[in-house]
């Protein structure tokens, strides 16, 4: 076992939580991530070793499916895998072994920060954010969309849970607008 | 008390007193009251100059259309220049001033302008003012644009914050009076998503201004009503005081909500206003009409104002601008006015109806026929000159005139996308064009229905429209009944024979104005508006534009249509330049990205440096040095001597697999990538189709299906743009993956004659990092520090031996501090862009001053990589004669035949003897630094045919900057040109 | 804009980069005759139609999908959209 | 340049040339070296330019966000001589200048086809009848591609929507012309007080003339990065106007193939200064067949030879200038 401790994309040793009105604002440091993208014609394969780790069904575009181990769709026959870090640090070989060559797969547990928003109403939050419609951004939802110039991936967990997944190195200006949007919003 | 022209009624709350003060005298409204209304409460009429003559100026509207009463409001760094009283809402502790003036306001120096007004007609500027040659920049542009302008600004930074936001709906309503209303009522119910928005801070639009019986209740206490109903449904959202400023397309409207402009400033957190995005799959205006003028001879004093204005002053406000009032009408609707003003005890003087038949009243004197041809009262009304249907001419003393000369449909929005409005005789004005914008319908007044219950019923019946194309259900809304009256209205536009009669009260264009334009034919409407600036104001000419095309119709003989209009352009009324920015202000302009190490290297006291949005440390100053070059000198040496570390991961890393990789990068790079060996990294060029380079970088075999390519740092993001085109557009039928890891790897290089004992010390052991087993451009994966995942790449930009190894980002910051430890016994030492960079000009590496867009592979020296073997982008456009002249320029080192001179970048190169100027141009400095291993200035350059006059002396010019001496071309590889430090 | 997605429905078009006319699919052969006055004409010609115009927009913020959206330059009205490596296979560029 | 200064006297019309001066300013090391290198371009054309510190900048402009900014301003570069003119002045000046030399101006009147014979232009057909001409000079910005598509000629040149907006007007502020060197902005007042300010392109072709919210709010952007007191200053109005964007950002002033009829266009964002410029090249080539001395580069050739302009080479992708 390495002896190298990694940090949280604040920077910090330890997740930020924010509190504000009826809303928390958590880092969530925790994830394993993988892209899973179909080689050519081998769409279907590659979806039957997406649904032989997370589950009955692999996500349709728009959407994340799964529980433990879970996957959103990001492009055309492309997917990020997302799974505890704890105890899935290898997902991406694990992965790897599932798709027996139908698929590339690419370890971005780096390459991303993620940001969880509790509370009620959280539609006030997310319309300062990206012009995601949120009347019908139900559980289950995922949308790519940009906040403030980032491209982010957007989870709807339940109707009070919204995961976002930024790009890693801009980590403090995406937790800022979250922050100053919770604050205008409440 | 001191409310003296204060009223009975209306809808203010008169619990509320709210403070304020006008040019620093102290004053008290009412909550409710707008700034306008509470000034006219306390018998202020005169409010403003105007922007040219300077002349006394009133109020002349209710509404966001005003072109007089602006004013600085608010003061230090939240003053707001050219802020309508009309549309502000008063507040406890709200500072108003006039602007626009020198002196005061009832004596302004610059009145004195009115007295030239012959010689500041329309167009004045292009005439005159040309001699002598020098006097328009010295003399007179500085004068006029001393006076020109309306507020001032503070000149300090807006403290304020702005947002934006973004909304979908169903159905987007556009103005909440009666048509609004009944629109939004019916979508309501009927469950689609819907937004209500209005400008006003009370909804109803006119139902608020009027005395209107609705069934057995008013007009403005069903509007309340109606409002209570729709905030009650979760599916409907009412945005009051939000201003829909302009159709985009596809269904996207921008609107702006003043969320804290009545407050004495936002609460913490809170935005000033906020600019809304939203996406409407139909929209629905209901923006109601604005009421016109009347041109007469001196019909812009204080006290003079729209006949509808005053009754919405009267019955919303309860204030009356003066005691005793006059109307002055070519409809029915000024007539209400006296009515309403007349039930609310105020003294009409005299209604004057143009029309010979216009309806009489029993309560005041009607002058059916006549006109008002005059006015008088310095600062503010008090008599009008009236010509009778005799011929006789009546002074009629009163404190304020309304004026009526009909409602112009507020279309403004359905020409955005360029309709031309069109022309209806009914109502003498101009409707909503055939064309508007896709997906917006129109209802209400804003078409050209007048009439309360044509405006209740034509919101229903649109928005039954709406619903049934939308795919719901709509019911029927049991409308009440309320005024239909039929419109009666005789066009008239201006008195005969009135010379300084205001169109434009703004920008005081007059009716003289227009005919000066008619005679030096400036006809066309779109000329008219440019030479007279007529409707140019801030006001975008609402209340001004129909009057000046009426008289240019009457001017060359043509009928109003014929001589048609000009569009509108968003924004609907004039919006902060702030809330357009939202956020994205000051630090905030664009996110930023931080390197892996950003907190270490904060930590060492580095200075950070912008690379596009990445902040990278540039140097690390030590204790004791004074200028950052000794930095940079110190880690240039160490490095050099020793070891340096680098943060590296800026670099685009893009990830690339699939059966055809190698294929798929042949087509890419203009070198060849198929043969590359499994555990190889090779250095590639990317052209653009037109043969110039565009990027560079290596490619990292890990597999034989799998290659890591890096990206300079400038342009990782249009190489992947770049390469998703040439796999998605060109070659689709490649089995080739993309996907960009640059955040995902925190990457280090590791530079130096002691790289790799330091490297030895965190690599794993059983990885052989011997010059045998892993030579120069190996590449590999392999485990650090007992175990972590990483890959190591034995690349070089400095020219020496050295690495660039990775890690999973999250372990960058102990990586970085581990290597530190580790290289304690190496004195290794951290090194920023700078050094970095010196360095790379030290070993002639390219970078991104030579890749600047204009230079190709041959230009960089690079001419034998581009493969004919093979196609590949760029490859047959970079054999076009031009780009392969003898004498293209070559990339070449440059030294100081004086060792003592600097080589700036950006100079020029001359031969020697040749005249100093573009025609002798030889080329210029891309990339210069200090060398502190060679202890002179070197610098890389491109010169005509340089690589054939290695030896030669040039003379280096740089007017910018002061130099001129002489320097002499080398070759580009100061250090180690063998290359056997990197494979040490 | 509103530019509708085939696969993800309607995106505002500020996700997307614009990246001109969908001729630049057809690129030539190099090894045909006239290939450089083919890649001239490829690089710098265009029509420039002020009517329906088949263009390039790709979903940079999105699923990073380059389409061929056909669209009046003088309306802006978006007649349809496709995914430019289903024209691309269809106009028969093969690897 | 010089042809600006003498216009007014020329043509007995003020055009409001205001020679305020136009700063660059420069963010980075890189914008520098690049900048200094196109300063010294400048003067060695006989052109004046200055290179300015961020202290002098700081004095000069003490409202200028310099350094609390994203990308504070690290520099910038003068032309003195550069500023601003009144459009409509201008086309109106020369409308008239043009009038008393005998020049017919036919207003509202729209080329609809060419009248070509083997290969030789002999006149134009129009909404209002046939016009022959000797030679038929076109010059139609914003709309080469139609025109020209009327005589089968494709171009290397697109036709994009560029937005233009304008504030209420204030008491001055701004000196001269100010752009911001690590966005899309540019700004200036003019002689009435509005500010006149732009930014990048709306990014894709058209001829609809008028853009859409994504490049007013980037533009606003730009505002505020370096003038942060605006922000409660009004936005008064905004246009779109369309671009002939040419391939390589440079314009061209050349004969066609096509026999007496001769093609200017393709000005990109620089047409309105150069209008003097592009004129008397143009005027040179009209009457003696040969290109002026100033416009030898701006030919059509220079695509299919590969000839590079200097200072440009921004591609075949004309929305990325």
């Amino acid at each position: 076992m390495h002896d190298l401790t990694a940090n949280t994309a604040l920077g910090g040793a330890a997740p930020r939580v924010d509190h504000h009105g009826p809303v928390i604002l958590s880092e969530e440091p925790g994830f394993a991530l993988a892209s899973v993208s179909a080689r050519r014609d081998r769409q279907r394969a590659t979806v039957l070793a997406i649904r032989r780790m997370i589950g009955p069904s692999a996500p349709k575009t728009g959407h994340w499916a799964g529980d433990r181990v879970t996957a959103f769709c990001t492009g055309p026959e492309q997917w990020i895998l997302a799974a505890p870090y704890d105890s899935e640090e290898f997902l991406f070989e694990r992965a790897k072994r599932e798709v027996k060559g139908n698929a590339s797969v690419t370890e971005q547990t780096g390459a991303w920060c993620t940001f969880d928003l509790r509370g009620t109403d959280l539609a006030a939050v997310m319309e300062r954010l990206c012009p995601i419609n949120m009347a019908s951004f139900k559980a289950g939802s995922a949308i790519r969309s940009s906040i403030d110039h980032l491209s982010c991936f957007v989870l709807c967990r339940t109707k009070n849970h919204i995961s976002i997944f930024g790009p890693r190195s801009s980590a403090v200006s995406l937790h800022h607008s979250l922050l100053t949007a919770i604050q205008a919003a409440f | 008390m001191s409310q003296i022209n204060r009223l009975v009624g209306g809808q203010v709350d008169r619990d509320q007193t709210l403070n304020f003060t006008f040019d620093g005298k102290p004053y008290q409204g009412h909550a409710g009251d707008t700034l306008a209304s509470a000034l006219l409460a306390n018998g202020v009429r005169l409010m403003a100059r105007s922007f040219k003559y300077h002349r006394p100026r009133g109020v002349l509207t209710a509404g966001s259309e005003e072109p007089n009463a602006m004013f600085e409001l608010r003061d230090g760094a939240r003053r707001e220049p050219n802020t309508r009283a009309t549309t502000s809402e008063l507040f406890d502790g709200l500072i108003a001033k006039s602007q626009n003036k020198i002196g005061s306001l009832s004596f302004d120096f610059m009145a004195i302008n009115d007295q030239f007004s012959n010689f500041l007609t329309a167009g004045f500027y292009y005439k005159t003012f040309m001699w002598p040659a020098a006097f328009w920049e010295k003399v007179y542009e500085p004068i006029i644009r001393r006076a020109a302008g309306l507020g001032s600004i503070s000149l300090q930074d807006d403290p304020d914050d702005y947002d934006r936001g973004f909304l979908h709906c169903d159905l987007l309503i556009i103005g909440a009076g009666p048509a609004g209303l009944a629109a939004a009522l019916t979508a309501g119910r009927a469950g689609a998503q819907v937004i209500l928005a209005d400008e006003d801070f009370t909804l109803g639009g006119r139902l608020n201004s009027e005395r209107l019986n609705f069934a057995d209740q008013s007009g403005s206490d069903w509007a309340v009503q109606t409002l209570a109903e729709l905030v009650g449904l979760p599916n409907v959202r009412v945005m009051a005081r939000t201003t829909v400023l302009g159709a985009f397309d596809h269904g996207i409207y921008g609107a702006l909500e003043r969320v804290s402009d009545h407050l004495l400033q936002p609460a913490p957190g809170k935005p000033r206003q906020m600019l809304w995005r939203i996406y409407a799959k139909g929209s629905l205006l209901c923006a109601g009409a604005t009421e016109r003028p009347i041109a007469f001879e001196n019909n812009d004093r204080p006290g003079i104002m729209l006949a509808g204005a005053m009754r919405s002053y009267a019955n919303r406000w309860a204030v009356t601008p003066a005691n005793e009032v006059a109307v002055f009408t070519n409809n029915d609707d000024g007539h209400r006015t006296a009515t309403d003003l007349h039930a609310k005890g105020v003294s009409i003087a005299a209604v004057i109806d143009i029309r010979p038949d216009a309806p009489q009243s029993q309560h005041y004197e009607v002058i059916a026929g006549g006109q008002v041809i005059n006015s008088r009262g310095r600062l503010g009304l008090k008599s009008i000159d009236i010509a009778l249907p005799g011929g006789d001419i009546r002074r009629l003393s009163c404190g304020a005139l309304g004026v009526s000369g009909g409602w112009n449909p507020n279309v403004h929005l359905t020409s955005h996308h360029r309709g031309r409005p069109e022309w209806m005789p009914k109502i003498a004005a101009f409707g909503p064009p055939a064309e508007g914008p896709a997906g917006l319908r129109i209802a209400g007044a804003a078409k050209g229905d007048l009439s309360t219950a044509g405006a209740l019923r034509g919101g229903a019946e649109q928005a039954h429209g709406w619903l049934k194309d939308l795919g719901f259900t709509p019911t029927t809304l049991d409308l009440p009944e309320t005024e239909d009256a039929h419109i009666s209205i005789t066009p008239f536009w201006a008195v005969k024979g009135c010379k300084r009669a205001w169109l434009d009260q703004q920008n005081d264009v007059t009716v003289k104005d227009v005919e000066l334009a008619h005679k030096e034919n400036f006809i066309s409407v779109e000329h008219l508006k440019r030479y007279t600036t007529l409707g140019m104001a801030t006001d975008q000419g609402k209340t001004s534009n129909m009057g000046g095309l009426a008289i240019m119709a009457e001017l060359t003989g043509k009928a109003i249509p014929e001589v048609g209009t000009t569009i509108f352009r968003p924004p609907y009324t004039p919006t902060a330049i702030g809330a357009f920015a939202g956020r994205d202000q000051g630090k905030k302009f664009r996110p930023t990205r931080r390197t892996p190490s950003h907190v270490w290297a904060e930590e060492q006291g580095a200075v950070f440096v912008e690379v596009g949005m990445w902040l990278r440390a540039q140097w690390f100053p030590k204790e004791g040095e004074t200028d950052w070059r000794q930095s940079v000198a110190r880690e240039v040496l160490a490095t050099r001597k020793s070891v340096g570390i680098c943060d590296v991961t800026t670099l685009g890393k893009i990830d690339v697999q699939g059966a055809d990789a190698a294929i798929f990068l042949n087509k890419i790079y203009c070198n060849g990538f198929a043969k590359l060996a499994i555990g190889k990294t090779r250095y590639g060029l990317m052209l653009r189709e037109d043969g110039i380079a565009m990027d560079d970088g290596t490619a990292a075999r890990l597999a034989a299906d799998h290659f890591v390519v890096t990206t300079t740092t400038a342009n990782a993001v249009s190489v992947f743009r770049h390469m998703e085109f040439a796999r998605q557009c060109l070659w689709p039928n490649l089995d080739v993956q993309l996907i960009s890891t640059t955040e995902a790897w925190a990457q280090y290089a590791v530079a130096g004659p002691n790289a790799r004992q330091l490297l030895q010390k965190v690599v794993d052991p059983e990885f052989d990092l011997s010059n045998d087993s892993f030579p120069f451009m190996a590449c590999a994966n392999i485990t650090v520090c007992g175990g972590l995942r990483a890959r190591l790449f034995r690349i070089s930009f400095s020219g020496e031996l050295a690495y660039e190894i990775a890690v999973p980002t999250p372990y960058g910051d102990a990586m970085i501090r581990r290597l530190m430890q580790a290289g304690i016994e190496f004195d290794a030492t951290p090194y920023g862009t700078e050094a970095l960079g010196v360095m790379r000009i030290e070993k002639g590496h390219a970078a991104g001053s030579e890749l600047n867009g204009t230079t190709t592979a041959l230009n960089l020296g690079m001419a034998r990589m581009v493969s004919k073997a093979k196609d590949s982008i760029g490859s047959t456009l970079s054999e076009r004669s031009g780009l392969n002249g003898e004498d293209a320029l070559k990339l070449v080192g440059l030294r100081p035949v004086n060792f003592s001179d600097p080589i700036p970048a950006g100079s020029h190169l001359m031969r020697k003897g040749d005249p100093v100027d573009a025609a002798h141009d030889q080329g210029y400095v891309t990339s210069a630094c200090f060398s502190p291993n060679l202890g002179h200035a070197i610098a890389l350059a491109l010169v005509t045919s340089g690589d054939s006059r290695m030896g030669e002396i040039l003379r280096l010019v740089s007017p910018l900057t002061g130099f001129d001496h002489d320097v002499e071309v080398v070759s580009a590889h100061f250090i180690d040109p063998e290359g056997e430090r990197l494979r040490a | 804009m509103i530019i509708n997605h085939p696969l993800l429905g309607p995106r505002d078009s500020a996700e997307f980069t614009y990246m001109g006319d969908a001729k630049q699919i057809d690129r030539p052969d190099w090894q045909s005759p006239n290939a450089l006055a083919q890649f001239i004409d490829y690089a710098y010609m265009r029509d420039n139609p002020a009517g329906a115009h088949r263009e390039l927009w790709y979903h940079e913020q999105g699923d990073r999908s380059f389409l061929v959206v056909t669209r009046d330059t003088t309306t802006h009205e978006i007649f349809s959209v496709e995914l430019a490596s289903d024209v691309a296979r269809i106009q028969g560029r093969i690897a | 340049m010089k042809l600006w200064e003498g216009l007014e006297q020329d043509l007995n019309y003020n055009a409001m040339v205001s020679q305020r001066g136009i700063l660059n300013l420069i963010h980075s090391d890189a914008q520098r070296d690049a900048f200094t290198r196109r300063g010294n371009a400048m003067i060695l054309n006989g052109a004046d330019a200055d290179l300015l510190s961020t202290e002098i900048i700081q004095k000069r402009y003490p409202f200028l966000n310099v350094s609390n900014a994203r990308f504070p301003i690290k520099g910038g570069l003068a032309q003195h001589r550069g500023g601003t003119v009144r459009h409509d002045a201008v086309a109106w000046g020369y409308a008239r200048g043009a009038d008393q030399m005998g020049v017919d101006i036919i207003q509202n009147c729209e080329v609809t086809g060419f009248r070509i014979k083997g290969g030789e232009c002999l006149g134009v057909e129009t909404s209002r009848g046939y016009v022959a001409g000797g030679k038929i000079a076109a010059c139609v910005a914003g709309s080469s591609g139609r025109l020209m598509g009327k005589a089968n000629m494709r171009l290397p040149i697109e036709s994009h929507v560029l937005q233009a907006f304008v504030s209420e007007g204030l008491k001055p502020v701004l000196p001269g012309v100010i752009t911001f060197g690590a966005g899309h902005f540019y700004c200036s007042q003019s002689d009435k007080g509005g500010l006149v300010f732009g930014g990048d392109l709306d990014g894709y072709n058209s001829y609809a003339q008028r853009g859409n919210l994504p490049v007013v709010e980037d533009v606003c952007e730009g505002a505020m990065a370096i003038f942060p007191m605006l922000g409660r200053v009004r936005l008064l109005r905004m246009w779109g106007g369309i671009m002939d964007m040419s391939m390589d950002g440079s314009p061209i002033i050349d004969r066609t193939h096509i026999e007496g009829l001769y093609f200017n266009g393709g000005w990109c964002y620089g047409g309105f200064k150069a209008t003097p410029a592009s004129g008397w090249c143009y005027a040179h080539l009209l009457a003696t067949d040969a290109p002026h001395e100033f416009a030898k580069a701006y030919r059509f050739d220079r695509f299919e030879k590969g000839l590079m302009i200097d200072e440009k080479g921004v591609g075949n992708n004309p929305q990325l200038h």
